[in-house]
């Protein structure tokens, strides 16, 4: 129902917002000036030398929160039919939703009751 | 026939770029001015008229400034952090309409479109903070990431309430639907969780965790210097012009003024009222704590959003107005 | 609740010197935790630290406070060539940041004290500032 | 947590997840001054947390043995650069009393009305910083409005905004205008007391602020008695220290007032005990413009003063808590030993222990409680 | 490398875009604040309602360095200090300038000849702009940045690479020489 030129105004779109940013880089590369030596290029650490690494397995916990989006965002895939020809069903598209969010308010209830909802 | 249509949508791509142009000057400038009006203090005024070419000095000096890549860092990923942040905002906005139909591409699921770009950003929120190698921007990075996902759940929901009401995903459909009694009228608590999740989307005031100056020195852009600066500065903007457009879309009944003639005019009042709004949270509000905002999220906005869902599918079936 | 100052300073082999502004207890190196030990008991708190560097020996006050008006001072005589001392940390924790000044400016040694490093003064720095052999520059240009 | 679920219990013990160790630098927005504290996070935790200052250590002690007495006041001025009269006035309470040197009466209200309204600038600028660090642009410019308004106070009787240099000993430099203590009596009455009720509905009302300092780092009294806090942190835990009341100097016996305790103990009650210092402190000032004798406002004293041999330590209620002077004279004109016991200095020492097992935004909720001066810690 | 920096002689095109450039640097210059003492109370001030540094642009405070122009010194920098300051003013991106705030920055101030102190920025950093005073009034800074903004509109920048001078500090205190040192030694190279 939507022809190729709207798909393909979107990827245009996408190509545009790329090619922007890199003639911005271009205009950089151009006006701005550049010195770099070492002691510039160090990791900005509040005026110290950086102690240790950044990039280490930092937290386990905060891979719980991504497992639980994920569940989350499919669920709100699988509303979209029922949403949509919620009008003609009626009362029973509200039945059926009942359940599918019993279902998953059951998971969240669990997952706080754990604790993995807690950020720290 | 296919070229002309090719060269159509190019000056429509451009004309994207235009307007994303015109509202990082308009945002960067009016922004500076009403949060210096709430400080009591002027504001910038002596470049040009009350200021208003700072815009441009502040986008000029950032061209002019080195561009530092620090030697620890992630060159590709560093480089590319803003570009992913930047471009899913600008294709977001090629299918928000002006006028009715008037979109580069306004296509059957132009709403859930919007959402899928929303998605994207938190990689380029969290790409520019992993990149760095500062551990700073680390944390700010995962913070953000987390920020934004959960923020996400809740605005879907509550679009999906507009969904059931309007009945179709075309945007310029949503608007039309709205032509006499806007959606913030039927669905008020819609409204509410739509604007706090949006404000959130936007990393805006109370909710500003990834760029939280006092706290992560400058959160997730510590080492980006230069124009990289400005582009993490002109997606924020970006991501505010797409929500608070959004806003007005869904809620606020894009270019309808029910009594008087509907026109792109009174969307942009409404847009830049919108964005008035979300600077003034700027000026007033403190920082929310980062636990306390996740759980806001999973805690309360999740259940009252699928509470609201239920309500406006109620309210749909008995009701013939909705 | 004030404290009878003989009877704490004979406990602990010192003397009361009455002739100062303020009263102050003199104790030997040997019983300064034991004295400060039996005033905390009395609820005695503290309020400072320091030491006074006389040219052969060094003078280590405590301040402390009887009560909310009532102000003593607790004094040891150091010998300048062996400037060590009980720490008082285990009595009262505040004097961890206390001794760490007194042992930065003068170089009087705390026994007992967790982390005896320099404070104020950056790591590389050799020399007890505030002891009056150390001579500023204009000094030692003048001398 | 979910560590200890039996299944994925097993993968967290095999998955080491590091704590990172970052440095809070001196240079850091939200240091006031320059403070640096070693952090060791894991997630957003803090497992243990290391002071380190220094950074401003100008060797005043040292300076002040070549100097006279007279000149010593530049130097006490530049201490605690945020509430000047306290520490000139407790230098001065201290040579007064080494050298026995009497104070007239109208001199005694001056310097207690000067104090009191540096504690109110004192406490603005306090909150501004809380403001700041909790992620509020607006509080630190609303705090400066009143605070513009009592420097020119300041600076149009004393002569400066900042460093007065204007309490000698036995008295004060010279008297002042009336007109001008007229314009600052009409000010304090109506205009201060709408500024703080701004504030309060800006931010002691603002539920974001509640839920961050509710509950944050709680000291009991005897815990603040062994780290040695003083000021309005110790009486935001239920003392009654004041040294105000117990060890009554100025005019403060003569002024209707009440110091101001609270019992939680937490990052909140230390934030309200300073906001209603403030409305005590200008209450005071008014009472004193109005009730001011006349008279002369200076004894004569030497041009060069040599207290006699002996030693002295006052103790002071400065803004930040006790503020001890200890001067060790040998007679010559200059201080044999000038020892300043700096309030900020024991409040920061408390740091480590209160801040253990926060989070990093908690960190710099309870790091604003503690309104510390860089330049008072390392002297 | 940018192109006005390496041009061997200026033609229309480059000082058209010099002087766009050098009108857009001086209307925004963003502070780097390493906020240490009295005079930082004054830039507080100085950012506050009734002065408000804003109005001309600067009123963006930013804590990194990376994102900042202007270093302000705004208390005395103790041999402590000095490192950081070093540090933190090599990690500001290119075109960048140094306010010396107080005559403790200056010079020491009233704690020149303390063990703990050095004599003044300048032998620390290559200082642009001296602000007198102890402490230094708002409006001397405001005016001191003024002075600072026509410098910057002033100076052309066309060449800038072939002749800027080799900074030196006088008597390169020994504690912090290798950092210093490893600063200066890439320039000599340029």
């Amino acid at each position: 129902m939507d022809t190729y030129a709207n798909l393909a105004a979107l990827v245009l779109a996408g190509l545009v917002g790329l090619a922007f940013v890199f003639a911005l880089y271009g205009a950089v590369k151009l006006l701005a000036p550049s010195r770099p030596y070492a002691l510039k290029n160090a990791t900005y650490e509040c005026g110290h030398d950086p102690l240790g690494e950044a990039w280490v397995p930092y937290r386990l916990q905060y891979y719980a929160f991504a497992i639980i989006f994920l569940i989350f965002d499919i669920e709100t895939a699988f509303f979209y039919p029922i949403v949509l020809v919620w009008r003609q069903i009626g009362t029973l598209a509200l039945v059926e939703t009942l359940i599918f969010v019993a279902v998953l308010l059951v998971g969240l209830l669990y997952a706080w009751k754990r604790g993995v909802l807690k950020w720290d | 026939m296919n070229a002309r249509i090719f060269l159509t949508q190019l000056l429509g791509a451009l004309g994207l770029i235009v307007i994303l142009g015109f509202n990082v000057i308009i945002m960067d400038w009016w922004e500076r001015k009403l949060v210096g009006h709430i400080h009591r203090r002027p504001g910038p005024m002596h470049t040009g008229w009350h200021g208003i070419l700072q815009p441009f000095a502040d986008m000029l000096k950032m061209l002019s400034k080195e561009d530092i890549v620090p030697d620890r860092a992630d060159r590709l990923f560093f480089w590319l952090g803003p570009a992913v942040a930047v471009v899913p905002a600008f294709m977001a906005l090629a299918v928000l309409p002006l006028a009715p139909g008037f979109a580069l591409a306004d296509i059957g699921n132009g709403l859930f479109f919007v959402f899928a770009m929303q998605t994207i950003m938190p990689f380029g929120y969290t790409l520019i903070g992993w990149s760095g190698h500062n551990k700073w921007s680390l944390v700010g990075a995962l913070r953000s990431a987390a920020q934004l996902i959960s923020y996400e759940i809740p605005m879907l929901i509550v679009a999906l309430g507009i969904l059931l009401a309007a009945g179709s995903a075309r945007l310029t459909d949503i608007v039309n639907a709205q032509s006499t009694v806007w959606y913030a009228v039927k669905q008020p608590i819609g409204l509410l969780i739509f604007f706090i999740t949006a404000v959130a989307e936007m990393n805006r005031s109370p909710f500003d965790m990834p760029e939280a100056e006092s706290e992560l020195v400058a959160g997730i852009h510590t080492e980006y210097a230069g124009m990289k600066f400005g582009l993490v500065m002109m997606a924020e903007y970006t991501a505010m012009l797409v929500g608070s457009w959004m806003i007005v879309l869904l809620f606020l009944g894009g270019w309808h003024l029910w009594p008087l003639p509907p026109s792109p005019v009174w969307l942009v009042l409404k847009l830049y009222l919108v964005q008035s709004g979300i600077i003034w949270l700027r000026g007033t509000y403190l920082r929310l704590r980062v636990d306390t905002m996740m759980e806001m999220s999973w805690k309360y906005l999740i259940p009252a959003s699928l509470a609201n869902l239920m309500l406006v599918g109620v309210l749909a079936t008995t009701f013939k107005g909705f | 609740m004030t404290v009878d100052l003989e009877a704490v300073a004979a406990a602990h082999s010192g003397r009361v010197d009455r002739e100062g502004l303020d009263p102050a207890i003199v104790v030997p190196r040997e019983t300064w935790r034991q004295l400060a030990q039996a005033l905390s008991e009395a609820g005695v708190w503290f309020s400072d630290l320091t030491c006074v560097d006389r040219g052969e020996t060094v003078e280590v006050v405590a301040q402390v406070c009887a009560s909310a008006s009532e102000q003593i001072t607790l004094k040891t005589v150091l010998p300048n060539r062996d400037l060590t001392v009980d720490s008082l940390w285990p009595v009262w924790p505040g004097m961890d940041w206390l001794e760490r000044e007194a042992y930065d400016m003068f170089g009087v040694s705390f026994v007992g004290h967790p982390d005896l490093t320099r404070i104020l003064m950056f790591d590389g720095f050799e020399g007890y500032p505030l002891r009056k052999s150390f001579l500023l520059e204009t000094e030692e240009k003048a001398s | 947590m979910i560590e200890d679920h039996p299944r994925v219990g097993r993968l967290q013990k095999d998955a080491v997840t590091e704590s990172i160790v970052l440095n809070m630098g001196p240079q850091h927005p939200s240091m006031h001054g320059v403070f640096h504290m070693q952090l060791e996070l894991s997630g957003e935790t803090i497992l243990a947390a290391r002071p380190v200052i220094g950074y401003l250590h100008r060797g005043i002690e040292k300076l002040a043995e070549h100097r006279t007495y007279a000149q010593c006041m530049v130097l006490v001025d530049r201490l605690d650069y945020i509430s000047q009269y306290c520490n000139e006035w407790a230098y001065c309470r201290a040579i007064e009393r080494l050298a026995r040197i009497e104070v007239p009466e109208r001199a005694e209200w001056l310097r207690t009305m000067y104090a009191e309204l540096v504690r109110v600038t004192s406490h603005l600028m306090w909150f501004g910083s809380v403001g700041l660090d909790l992620g509020g642009w607006t509080p630190v410019i609303y705090a400066f409005i009143p605070r513009e308004r009592i420097f020119d106070f300041f600076e149009a009787t004393t002569g400066s905004r900042l460093m007065p240099n204007y309490l000698r000993f036995g008295g004060v430099k010279e008297d002042v205008d009336p007109a001008e203590m007229e314009a600052l009596h009409a000010y304090l009455a109506k205009d201060l007391i709408d500024a703080l009720d701004e504030f309060d509905g800006l931010v002691t009302g603002n539920e974001i602020f509640l839920s961050r300092q509710r509950g944050l780092a709680p000291m009991t009294v005897d815990q603040a008695h062994a780290w040695g806090v003083t000021g309005p942190m110790l009486r935001a835990c239920g003392s009654t220290r004041d040294l105000r009341i117990d060890t009554p100097y100025g005019v403060y016996d003569r002024l209707d007032w009440e110091s101001c305790t609270d019992t939680r103990g937490d990052a909140l009650a230390r934030y309200s005990v300073r906001m209603r210092e403030m409305r005590e402190s200008a209450k005071m000032a008014l009472q004193c413009i109005e009730r001011m004798p006349a008279g002369e406002v200076r004894t004569k004293v030497a041009r060069v003063l040599r207290p006699p041999e002996g030693e002295v330590y006052v103790r002071h209620e400065s803004t930040r808590g006790e503020l001890g002077f200890h001067i060790v004279s040998d007679g010559s004109p200059k201080p044999y030993r000038f020892r300043v016991r700096s309030p900020a200095f024991m409040n920061v020492s408390s740091l480590p222990h209160l801040c253990a097992g926060a989070k990093i935004s908690e960190f710099f909720a309870i790091f604003g409680g503690i309104d510390n001066v860089m330049a008072e810690i390392d002297r | 490398m940018g192109l006005i920096e390496n041009a061997e002689r200026p033609n229309f095109i480059l000082t058209t875009i010099d002087t766009l450039l050098r009108w857009g640097r001086s209307h925004s210059l963003w502070w780097c604040n390493a906020g240490s003492a009295c005079c930082s109370l004054e830039f507080a001030a100085m950012g506050g309602a009734r002065y408000d540094m804003d109005r001309i642009g600067s009123g963006l405070v930013r804590a990194s360095p990376r994102q900042s122009d202007v270093l302000l010194i705004p208390g005395p920098i103790t041999k402590k200090m000095a490192p950081i300051f070093v540090r933190v003013y090599n990690q500001m991106p290119d075109p960048k300038w140094v306010i010396a705030m107080g005559s403790c920055a200056i010079s020491g101030g009233a704690f020149r000849e303390s063990y703990s102190m050095t004599r003044g920025a300048d032998t620390v950093l290559p200082v642009d702009v001296y602000v007198p005073g102890c402490p230094v009034r708002p409006e001397a800074l405001f005016y001191g940045l003024l002075k600072l903004r026509a410098r910057v509109r002033g100076t052309s920048n066309i060449g800038l690479a072939h002749r800027e001078p080799i900074y030196v500090p006088p008597d390169l205190p020994p504690e912090w020489e290798a950092e210093v040192r490893e600063f200066l030694g890439e320039h000599e190279a340029c």
